[in-house]
C-alpha cells in the first residue's frame, strides 16, 4: 500500500444492512488518488454505462465519503463526498471540513461506499478497524445542531460503555444531514461541524434518499504511515510557516470580504445578481467583528490559516445564533443576495440554512431565484402565501423552511434552481427561456458568489462555464493545464484549498511524493492525472440523465445573466466577453484533448488509460 | 537547569487546530496519533474547544493511587513519569485523576500522562508559534489552583460555552 | 511659590454651603514632609479642623471631604485617587485609595487634588477642567446606582464639554460617585469609580452623601506634571512596567483565584463572619471564575500592566447581567465565603451589587455577615428581618444588602456599621453582640485572618495597632518596614499592586520630585510622621466614639478563639505576642506604652502642633 | 517600506493607556494622553476602544482640508499634518467618518497618528505588554480600514453585546 492510505476501505449496502472491507490496487490509487478522482472511478466501476438511466435519488445510485492519501497529514482536515449528483447528474467532488476525515483515518479506513437504502433512518459508526449501522430514527428531522449534540453524547457514551477503562473518550467526527437532505432537497448539503457544508452537488438529498442520517467515526490509531516521514514532517513544519504568515486570511478569515467585494471587485451577487456592486458599509468586516465574532481563530484539524471566526448573536430574536463568521459565500448568499445588508440578519439567515442543511450558497441561490421571480411578476403573493421582498429577513426565513420542508411552493423550489425554472414555466404556462434567464446556475449547479462580468474577481469567462463541477466555485476552469493541480489535485489528495493557496505549489507536490512515494510530478498532474479525473467526469456529465441530458457548447456556457452589462458601481456597463468565452472554451477542449464539442476523443482516452469510456463517448460524438 | 514548569492554558484562545496532538505524538510516537497524544483537544460543540492534559495537582493523586509504584514525578520538572514497564494498565490512575486526565495508550495500553517533553513541552511550541497562546509555559512553584484544571473537559466546556454563547451555551451540551 | 515637580502645583477649595471656589495651594515643606494623598490630607485637615477635632460630626458640614493625587499619580504604574476626611467609621482618618482614571483627569486639569467643605443644599456634583471647578446640579442623578451614574455622567459631561469647545471628540471624563449607600449615609459607603473600584475603608461615601455631593468628576487636557529628572522617569517608566508585566501569576489570575487557595492553603479567608477561615470549596476556585465569566482577562487602570483585573459577566441565570471585577479576593471572600455562598455566579451578582449600591463590598459585606451570624445565634429573628437569613442564601444577601443601602428596617440599624450596630442590638436585643464584630476601631477587617498565622498579609499586630483599624491595605508590621509601603504609596498615590523593587520606587520617587528621599527617611521621618498625625486624630477620636488606649489597639475578640476547622484547627492569635509586639510598636514610633506620642517625638517629626492635643490624652 | 497599518483587537484592549503614554513621549517629550495619536475611548469600564487614524483608502480628511496642510506620506500611507499650515478649522475631523482626528491641547492644530514615520511606539508597547490589542501589518490599502474609521461609542456598543450579550445594549 503506498503511503498516506489507511489501506482499506467500507462498502455498505444499506439495503442488505452488508458492510464489507475492500481495498484498491495502487495503480488506481496512483491513478486517481483519492476523494473527487476516486469516486469518479468507482461510481463508474459501480454504474458504468448504465450511468444514464440511473436517478441518482435511486438505491442503486452510490455514494462515497472518501478521504485522500493527504487528509489529515497535510494542514486542513477534509472529507470528500462524491456520487452522481442530483443537481448536474455527472460528479462532484465536494468537500468539507470536519474531524470525520481524520477519525475515519485513525480508525483505519480511507472511505466509505453507501449502495442501496436503508429501510429506516440509520447512520454510520465507525470505529477501530470496525463499522456498524446504527438506528437513526430517534435522530431524523432534526436539525443540525440537535443533531450533532445528541450524536456526539450518545456515541461518545457509547464508546464509553464498550471500553470504558481507557480514560475519557474524546468526541467523534461526523457528517450529517438536516431536514433538506432528509427531504430530498436536491440541492441540499452533507454538513459538518454545525457551519461546514459539502454543498455543491446535492449529496444531501443523496444521503437522504439512502435513508442515512450521518456517519460517525471515532479511530484510535495513528494517521497512516507515510512514504518517506521524516521529510514529511519537515514539509508539514514549513507548511504551517507559511500558514501562519498569512494575517490577513487569520486576521479577517473571508468574513472581511462582504464589504470589499461588493465594493472593490464588484462581483458580489445582489438580488439574484441584478448587481454585483455595493458599498453598504454596514455590511463590513469590522461590523461583524466587534459586535458577533467570539473567537477569531477558530481552525479545523491540522489547520493554522484560522480562516474561520466564530460568530453568535447576543440579543433579540436570533439570540443563540451561532455559525462561523458567515464566510464570505454565505455573507454573499444569504446577504446581498437577498438584498439583506444586516450583519445580525445575515448570521441568522446563515445559521439558519446551516441549521436546515441547506447548502448555504445554492439554496439561497434558489430562494434569490424565486424572489427575483416574484419581483419579474411570474409568482404571485399567493404562491408564496405571503408577499416576498427584498431585504426582508422574514421572507428568506420563510422561504428557506419551506424548501427544506418542501411546503407549498417550497415544494417546487426544493428541486434546485435549475429544475425550479421548469416546473415553474410549467405551472405558469411560459416557455424556460423566459425564467432560465434569471436562473443563474451551470449545468444544474448554483454559480457561488463570485462574478465574471466585472472581470476583476478571480473568477472570469469559462471559469463555470467550462467547469464540470459547474458553478462550484471551489473548483473553476482556467485553461485545462494550471488549473489541473488546483482543486483537481486537493479535492483528490483531500485537503482544504485553503491551505494550498500560500503555499508554493512545489512544496505541496513533495509532500505528497513524500506521503505516498507516487513518482509524481507537477506537470504530470497537469497533463495526465488532472485531465484523467476531469475528463472522466466529463463523461459523465455528458452522459447525464435521466430526463436531463446537457448540450454540449450550449450548456458549456454561462447564465444569461452574466452577459447583462453591470447596472452599477465602478464597473458599470462591463459584462462578459462571449467572443472570448467561446474561443477559450476551444482551447480548452484542445488542451484536455477532447474535440469541439467537448467530448473526449478516442485518443485521448487512450491516452489517459481511459479507454473503459470509449463505447459510451463513442455513442455522444 | 530545567526548573518546575506548569502549562497554563487559556481555553478562549484555542483554535482547536489540535497541533499541539500532533507535535506531541511525532515527539513521543514520531509520528501523528492524535489518540497518542498527552494533550488532547476535547471539542464537544464546535467553537468550545478544550485542550485536555495533566496539571501536576500538587498532591498527585494518580501516582497515590498506582500500586504498582509505575507512576513517579520528575524532581526537574515536576512532571508524571509512567514507568511503562511497571504499568499493569489496570486504569487506577485513571480512575483517581479528579479530571480523567490519564488515558491508556491506544498502542501499548499503558497509562498515557503528559511528561512536560522533558522541559520544553513540543505542544505549547507549536501553539505559542501559531501565535494562540492557549498553552503557555509558565515558570513557578506548585500551587493549589492546578487541580482545579483536571476537570472533566465536557464540565469546562459546559462553563466556557455559557461565556461565549451567553444563554445558548446551556443548550449546546447534552 | 514655585511649583514643586511632579505635582500640577494647585489644589481646588470649594465650599458648598456658600458655593465658594478658589484655588489653594500648600507650603512645599507640606509637600515634602506629608507628600500628597493620605500624608498631605491628614496635614490638611490638622490645618481646618485642628484640635476641634473630637467635636466635629464627621457627617456634619464641618468635616471636610478631600480626594488626592500625589506626586506619583499617573506618572508611575497605577494612577489611584487618595479619598480623605474625618472617617466617619474611625472617627480619625484614613487613606482610602481606589484606581480611577479621575485621578490623572485631575492632574491633566491641572489639579493635584479638591479639598471640599460646608454642605450643598441639594443633590451636586463638581465637574474640573482646566477653567477650575464648577458646581452642578445633581438632582437627576440623585438616587440612580452606580452603573446608571456613569452612564449618564459620561454622557452629560462629555456633551458639556463639547458645547464649551469643540475639539474633534472629546474623550470622556474620568469620574468618583457614591450610590444609594452614600446617599443615604450608610456609614461605611465607599466612594465609586468605574462601576467595580471603590475607596472602602473609612466610609467616605457616607462623608460625601452628607455633603450631597453625588459626583466629581474631571477632564483635563493638559500633559502631566512636569518632573524633576524627565530622562530617568522615562527610563524608570519602562523599567517599572518590565517587573509589572513579568508578574505573571497577576496577570493571568488576578487576585480571582484567591478564594479557594487562600482559605485551602493559608486558612485565613472570612468564612460565615468569620466562625470559619477555611473551606475547600472546589465550585470557588478561580478557574470556575475564569472559564464562565472572565470576559476579559487582561484589564487594567490608567497607566498599568500589572492587569490584575478581569472583566466577569454572569451571561445566563437568574443573575445575568451581572457585571464586576474578578470578583477579587476581598470581594470573593466578603461577598462569598463570608455568606456561605460558594456559588461563582451568586458571588459575582453580590459583588455586583453591592459594588452598585456603592457599599463597602469588605466593610458593607461584613457587617451583612455579621447580621446573618446574629440570625443564626436567633439574637435577630425573621420578624426583625422580614426574612429569613440563611448561610448560603444569595437572594437573602441580596434582600439585605438593599436594606442596608436603603435603610429600610433593620437596615437602618446596620447602616451604621457594624461597630456601631453591634452597640446599638446590644442594646436593643440585651444581648451582647460585640463578640461577633469583627472590627478594629470601628473599621471592619479585610479578609485576611490572623489566626494560622499563614496568611501573606496579616500578623498579630497587623490590625491591633493599625492607624487605619481592619484595612488590609495598611496592615502593621513593626513600625519601621510598612512605613516605606502602604503609607508611602498612599500618599505618592499609587496601586501598591504595581509592585516593583522598593529601591526602583524610590529612585522613581527622587526622579519626579527631586526631594532627598530614601526608604530609610520615609521610614524615619516622613511614614512616622503621617501616622503619627493619623494616631492623634484616632486618639482624640469623637463625637461620638472614642477609642480607649490599649484596650482598642487589639485584635476583635474572635481571632483569640482557635480555629474550629482545617489544617490549621486549634490555632489561634498569641495574644502575649499580640502584647509584646504592640509595646514594641509604639516604642519604635516614639509613643509613649499606651500609645500615645511623646512630645520629643512630636517635636521630632515636626509635629509640634499636635502637642497641646496629647498633652490632654496622656 | 511597505505600506503599514495598525490593526486593532479591540477585546484584547487592557485599558491600561500605555499606547498613549508612548504616543506622547516620543511625539512630545512627556506623558500627555490627550495629545496622544491614539486615544482610547472607555465609555463603559471593559469596554475599551483604542481610536486611532484607520487610513481610508480614500482619506477623506486629506481630500478636506482647504489649505492642503494634509498629506499621505509616500512610505508608510500615514496622514501628515503640515502644522505650519493646518488653520484649526476642524473640516478634517469633519470629514473623517470615526471623527478621529482633534485638535491638540498645546497649539490647537490638527492631530492624527503619524504612524511615528513607520515604527508606531503605541504598537511596540502594547505588543511588548502581551496584549496584541494593537498589531502593525505590512499590507496593501483594503476598503475595509475606513469601517475602522468609526465613532468609538458605537464601536463601543457592539463590543458590549459581544462581551455581556443583552446586557450590554443597556451599559451605553
Amino acid at each position: 500500500m503506498p503511503g498516506g492510505y489507511a489501506g482499506k476501505w467500507l462498502e455498505v449496502d444499506l439495503s442488505k444492512d452488508k458492510i464489507e472491507e475492500v481495498t484498491y490496487s495502487d495503480k488506481i490509487l496512483e491513478q486517481y488518488f483519492g476523494g473527487r478522482g476516486l469516486a469518479a472511478k468507482i461510481a463508474w466501476d459501480k454504474v458504468g454505462d448504465k450511468w444514464s438511466e440511473m436517478d441518482p435519488l435511486a438505491p442503486e445510485s452510490p455514494l462515497m465519503v472518501y478521504t485522500g492519501p493527504m487528509t489529515a497529514i497535510y494542514p486542513g482536515t477534509r472529507i470528500c463526498v462524491s456520487g452522481k449528483s442530483p443537481v448536474s447528474m455527472g460528479t462532484v467532488g465536494s468537500t468539507a471540513a470536519t474531524e470525520l476525515a481524520n477519525e475515519m483515518k485513525s480508525a483505519g479506513y480511507d472511505g466509505v461506499t453507501f449502495m442501496g437504502k436503508a429501510d429506516k433512518p440509520v447512520y454510520l459508526l465507525i470505529t477501530d478497524n470496525s463499522a456498524e449501522l446504527v438506528d437513526a430514527s430517534h435522530l431524523w428531522g432534526l436539525d443540525g445542531e440537535k443533531t450533532l449534540i445528541k450524536l456526539n453524547k450518545e456515541v461518545t457514551d457509547e464508546l464509553t460503555k464498550r471500553k470504558p477503562n481507557v480514560g475519557l473518550w474524546k468526541d467523534p467526527g461526523m457528517i450529517y444531514i438536516g431536514p433538506a437532505g432528509e427531504n430530498l432537497i436536491r440541492n441540499a448539503a452533507v454538513l459538518a461541524k454545525i457551519c461546514h457544508a459539502a454543498g455543491y452537488g446535492g449529496y444531501g438529498s443523496l444521503m437522504g434518499s439512502k435513508n442515512l442520517k450521518a456517519v460517525v467515526a471515532k479511530g484510535r490509531g495513528t494517521l497512516p504511515v507515510v512514504d518517506a516521514p521524516e521529510a514529511t514532517i519537515l514539509l508539514w513544519k514549513k507548511t504551517h510557516e507559511h500558514l501562519m504568515a498569512r494575517s490577513a486570511m487569520r486576521r479577517q478569515g473571508t468574513g472581511y470580504a462582504g464589504y470589499a467585494v461588493g465594493a472593490d471587485t464588484s462581483s458580489e451577487p445582489i438580488r439574484n445578481w441584478q448587481e454585483e456592486w455595493h458599498d453598504e458599509k454596514s455590511f463590513g468586516g469590522p461590523m461583524f467583528e466587534t459586535r458577533f465574532w467570539v473567537k477569531k481563530k477558530w481552525a479545523d484539524f491540522n489547520c493554522t490559516t484560522n480562516c474561520m471566526k466564530v460568530s453568535c448573536i447576543k440579543t433579540g430574536p436570533w439570540k443563540g445564533d451561532i455559525t462561523d463568521m458567515p464566510d464570505y459565500e454565505l455573507q454573499a448568499y444569504c446577504g446581498t443576495n437577498f438584498g439583506i445588508f444586516d450583519p445580525e440578519a445575515n448570521i441568522h439567515l446563515s445559521a439558519l440554512a446551516d441549521q436546515l442543511g441547506h447548502s448555504g450558497i445554492n439554496g439561497p441561490n434558489t430562494a434569490g431565484f424565486a424572489v427575483e421571480l416574484h419581483q419579474r411578476g411570474i409568482l404571485s403573493d399567493e404562491d408564496f402565501g405571503f408577499k416576498p421582498k427584498w431585504g426582508d429577513v422574514e421572507t428568506f426565513d420563510k422561504i428557506l423552511r419551506m424548501m427544506a420542508y418542501r411546503e407549498g411552493i417550497g415544494d417546487v423550489l426544493a428541486e434546485g434552481t435549475y429544475k425550479a425554472a421548469f416546473l415553474i414555466a410549467k405551472m405558469k404556462g411560459k416557455k424556460p427561456e423566459e425564467l432560465l434567464k434569471y436562473a443563474v446556475h451551470v449545468k444544474g449547479i448554483e454559480v457561488g458568489a463570485h462574478g465574471t462580468r466585472s472581470d476583476a474577481d478571480y473568477t472570469h469567462d469559462i471559469s463555470y462555464a467550462a467547469s464540470v463541477q459547474g458553478g462550484d466555485h471551489t473548483s473553476v476552469a482556467s485553461d485545462g493545464y494550471n488549473d489541473m493541480s488546483g482543486a483537481v489535485f486537493t479535492d483528490s489528495a483531500v485537503f482544504c484549498n485553503f491551505t494550498y493557496y500560500g503555499v508554493p505549489q512545489s512544496l505541496v507536490f513533495d509532500f505528497a511524493k513524500a506521503i505516498t512515494g507516487f513518482p509524481m510530478t507537477l506537470h504530470g498532474w497537469r497533463s495526465v492525472t488532472g485531465p484523467r479525473i476531469v475528463t472522466l467526469q466529463k463523461a459523465l456529465l455528458m452522459m447525464g440523465g435521466p430526463g436531463l441530458k446537457w448540450e454540449p457548447i450550449k450548456d458549456d456556457d454561462n447564465p444569461p445573466r452574466f452577459y447583462e452589462p453591470l447596472p452599477s458601481g465602478p464597473y458599470k456597463g462591463k459584462t462578459t466577453d462571449k467572443a472570448v468565452v467561446d474561443q477559450k472554451l476551444q482551447a480548452y477542449f484542445d488542451t484536455l484533448g477532447w474535440d469541439n464539442r467537448g467530448i473526449p476523443t478516442k485518443e485521448t482516452l487512450k491516452k489517459l488509460d481511459l479507454a473503459f469510456l470509449e463505447k459510451s463517448m463513442a455513442k455522444l460524438r | 537547569m530545567v526548573k518546575p514548569i506548569w502549562i497554563s492554558r487559556d481555553y478562549d484562545a484555542c483554535s482547536g487546530c489540535r497541533r499541539c496532538e500532533l507535535a506531541c505524538s511525532i515527539h513521543h510516537e514520531g509520528w501523528m496519533w492524535p489518540e497518542a497524544s498527552r494533550v488532547r483537544v476535547f471539542m464537544p460543540f464546535p467553537g468550545l474547544e478544550v485542550p485536555h492534559l495533566c496539571s501536576q495537582c500538587q498532591d498527585y493523586p494518580c501516582i497515590e493511587s498506582c500500586k504498582f509504584d509505575a507512576l513517579s514525578i520528575d524532581p526537574d520538572t515536576d512532571a508524571v513519569i509512567v514507568d511503562r514497564e511497571a504499568c499493569t494498565s489496570c486504569g487506577l490512575c485513571i480512575t483517581a485523576c479528579p479530571g480523567t486526565v490519564p488515558t491508556l495508550h491506544p498502542g501499548d495500553n499503558k497509562a498515557n500522562i503528559c511528561d512536560l517533553c522533558g522541559g520544553e513541552p513540543k505542544c505549547v511550541e507549536v501553539c505559542v508559534e501559531a501565535g494562540y497562546n492557549a498553552l503557555t509555559i509558565v515558570h513557578e512553584e506548585p500551587n493549589i489552583h492546578r487541580k482545579l484544571y483536571s476537570r472533566n473537559p465536557v464540565d469546562t466546556a459546559r462553563d466556557l460555552a455559557v461565556k461565549m454563547f451567553g444563554e445558548k451555551g446551556l443548550e449546546v451540551i447534552e | 511659590m514655585m511649583t514643586p515637580r511632579g505635582y500640577a502645583g494647585k489644589f481646588l477649595d470649594i465650599d458648598l454651603t456658600n458655593e465658594k471656589i478658589t484655588n489653594t495651594t500648600f507650603p512645599e515643606k507640606d509637600l515634602e514632609q506629608y507628600f500628597g494623598g493620605r500624608g498631605l490630607a491628614a496635614k490638611i485637615l490638622w490645618d481646618r479642623i485642628g484640635e476641634k477635632w473630637r467635636e466635629v460630626d464627621p457627617l456634619g458640614p464641618d468635616n471636610l471631604f478631600i480626594a488626592l493625587g500625589g506626586p506619583m499619580t499617573g506618572i508611575y504604574p497605577g494612577g489611584r485617587i487618595c479619598i480623605s476626611g474625618k472617617s466617619p467609621v474611625s472617627n480619625g482618618t484614613v487613606g482610602s485609595t481606589a484606581s480611577t482614571e479621575f485621578a490623572h483627569e485631575l492632574r491633566t486639569a491641572g489639579y493635584d487634588g479638591v479639598i471640599v467643605s460646608g454642605r450643598a443644599e441639594k443633590p451636586v456634583y463638581i465637574m474640573v477642567t482646566e477653567e477650575g471647578g464648577e458646581i452642578k446640579d445633581a438632582s437627576h442623578l440623585w438616587g440612580t446606582m452606580g452603573e446608571e451614574t456613569i452612564k449618564l455622567l459620561n454622557k452629560e459631561v462629555t456633551r458639556v464639554l463639547d458645547s464649551k469647545k469643540e475639539i474633534g471628540l472629546w474623550k470622556e471624563p474620568g469620574m468618583i460617585y457614591v450610590g444609594p449607600a452614600g446617599e443615604n449615609m450608610v456609614r461605611n459607603a465607599c466612594v465609586m469609580t468605574k462601576l467595580c473600584h471603590a475607596a472602602g475603608y473609612g466610609g467616605y461615601g457616607s462623608l460625601m452623601g452628607s455633603k450631597n455631593l453625588k459626583a466629581i468628576v474631571a477632564k483635563g487636557r493638559g500633559a502631566l506634571p512636569e518632573v524633576y529628572a524627565p530622562e530617568a522617569v522615562k527610563l524608570l517608566w519602562k523599567r517599572a512596567h518590565e517587573h509589572l508585566i513579568a508578574n505573571d501569576s497577576f496577570r493571568r489570575q488576578g487576585t480571582g483565584y484567591g478564594g479557594w487557595s487562600t482559605a485551602t492553603s493559608y486558612s485565613s479567608e472570612p468564612v460565615r463572619n468569620w466562625q470559619d477561615e477555611w473551606h475547600d470549596e472546589r465550585s470557588f476556585g478561580g478557574p470556575m471564575f475564569e472559564t464562565r465569566f472572565w470576559v476579559k482577562k487582561k484589564w487594567s487602570d490608567f497607566n498599568c500592566t500589572t492587569n490584575c483585573m478581569k472583566v466577569a459577566c454572569v451571561k445566563s441565570g437568574k443573575w445575568k447581567g451581572a457585571i464586576t471585577d474578578n470578583p477579587d479576593y476581598e470581594l470573593q471572600a466578603y461577598c462569598g465565603a463570608n455568606f456561605g455562598v460558594f456559588d461563582p455566579a451568586e458571588n459575582i451578582h453580590l459583588s455586583a451589587l453591592i459594588d452598585n449600591l456603592g457599599h463597602s463590598g469588605i466593610g458593607g459585606a461584613n457587617t451583612m455577615g455579621f447580621a446573618a451570624e446574629l440570625y443564626q445565634r436567633g439574637i435577630l429573628t425573621e420578624e426583625d428581618l422580614g426574612f429569613k437569613l440563611e448561610w448560603g442564601d444569595a437572594e437573602a444577601f441580596d434582600k439585605i444588602a438593599r436594606l442596608i443601602a436603603y435603610r429600610e428596617g433593620i437596615g437602618d440599624v446596620l447602616a451604621e456599621g457594624t461597630y456601631r450596630a453591634a452597640l446599638k442590638l446590644t442594646e436593643m436585643k440585651g444581648v451582647d453582640c460585640m463578640p461577633y464584630a469583627i472590627h478594629v476601631k470601628g473599621i471592619e477587617i479585610g479578609a485576611h485572618g490572623t489566626r494560622s498565622d499563614a496568611d501573606f498579609l496579616a500578623h498579630d499586630i497587623g490590625y491591633a495597632v493599625n492607624v487605619q483599624g481592619g484595612d488590609h491595605t495598611s496592615i502593621v508590621r513593626d513600625g519601621y518596614h510598612e512605613l516605606s509601603g502602604a503609607v508611602f504609596a498612599d500618599s505618592a498615590v499609587y496601586c501598591s499592586f504595581a509592585r516593583t523593587p522598593q529601591e526602583l520606587i524610590f529612585d522613581y520617587a527622587k526622579a519626579i520630585t527631586g526631594y532627598p528621599l530614601t526608604i530609610e527617611s520615609w521610614r524615619r521621618e516622613n511614614g512616622p510622621r503621617i501616622v503619627t498625625l493619623q494616631k492623634a486624630f484616632l486618639l482624640l477620636g469623637g463625637p461620638d466614639v472614642i477609642w480607649e488606649p490599649i484596650k482598642d489597639d487589639d485584635n476583635p475578640e474572635r481571632f483569640y478563639a482557635p480555629l474550629p476547622t482545617g489544617p490549621f484547627k486549634g490555632r489561634t492569635t498569641d495574644r502575649k505576642l499580640v502584647e509584646r509586639r504592640r509595646l514594641a510598636y509604639f516604642e519604635t514610633l516614639g509613643w509613649d506604652d499606651r500609645g500615645i506620642p511623646t512630645k520629643e517625638t512630636l517635636n521630632r517629626l515636626d509635629l509640634g502642633y499636635l502637642e497641646k492635643s496629647m498633652t490632654g490624652l496622656r | 517600506m511597505t505600506s503599514i497599518w495598525i490593526v486593532r483587537d479591540y477585546e484584547n484592549c487592557s485599558g491600561c493607556r500605555r499606547c498613549e503614554l508612548a504616543c506622547s513621549f516620543h511625539h512630545e517629550g512627556w506623558m500627555w494622553p490627550e495629545a496622544s495619536r491614539v486615544r482610547v475611548f472607555m465609555p463603559f469600564p471593559g469596554v475599551e476602544v483604542p481610536h486611532l487614524c484607520a487610513q481610508c483608502d480614500d482619506y477623506p480628511c486629506v481630500e478636506s482640508c482647504p489649505v492642503d496642510a494634509l498629506s499621505v506620506d509616500a512610505d508608510t500611507t500615514a496622514v501628515i499634518v503640515d502644522r505650519d499650515a493646518c488653520t484649526s478649522c476642524g473640516a478634517c475631523y469633519r470629514a473623517c467618518p470615526g471623527t478621529v482626528p482633534f485638535l491638540h491641547p498645546a497649539d490647537n492644530k490638527a492631530t492624527i497618528c503619524d504612524l511615528c514615520g513607520g515604527d508606531p511606539e503605541c504598537v511596540k508597547v502594547c505588543k511588548e505588554a502581551g496584549y496584541n490589542c494593537l498589531r502593525l501589518v505590512h499590507e496593501g490599502m483594503s476598503p475595509n480600514r475606513k469601517l475602522f474609521s468609526r465613532n468609538p461609542i458605537e464601536v463601543a456598543k457592539d463590543l458590549a453585546v459581544k462581551m455581556f450579550g443583552e446586557k450590554g445594549e443597556e451599559v451605553i
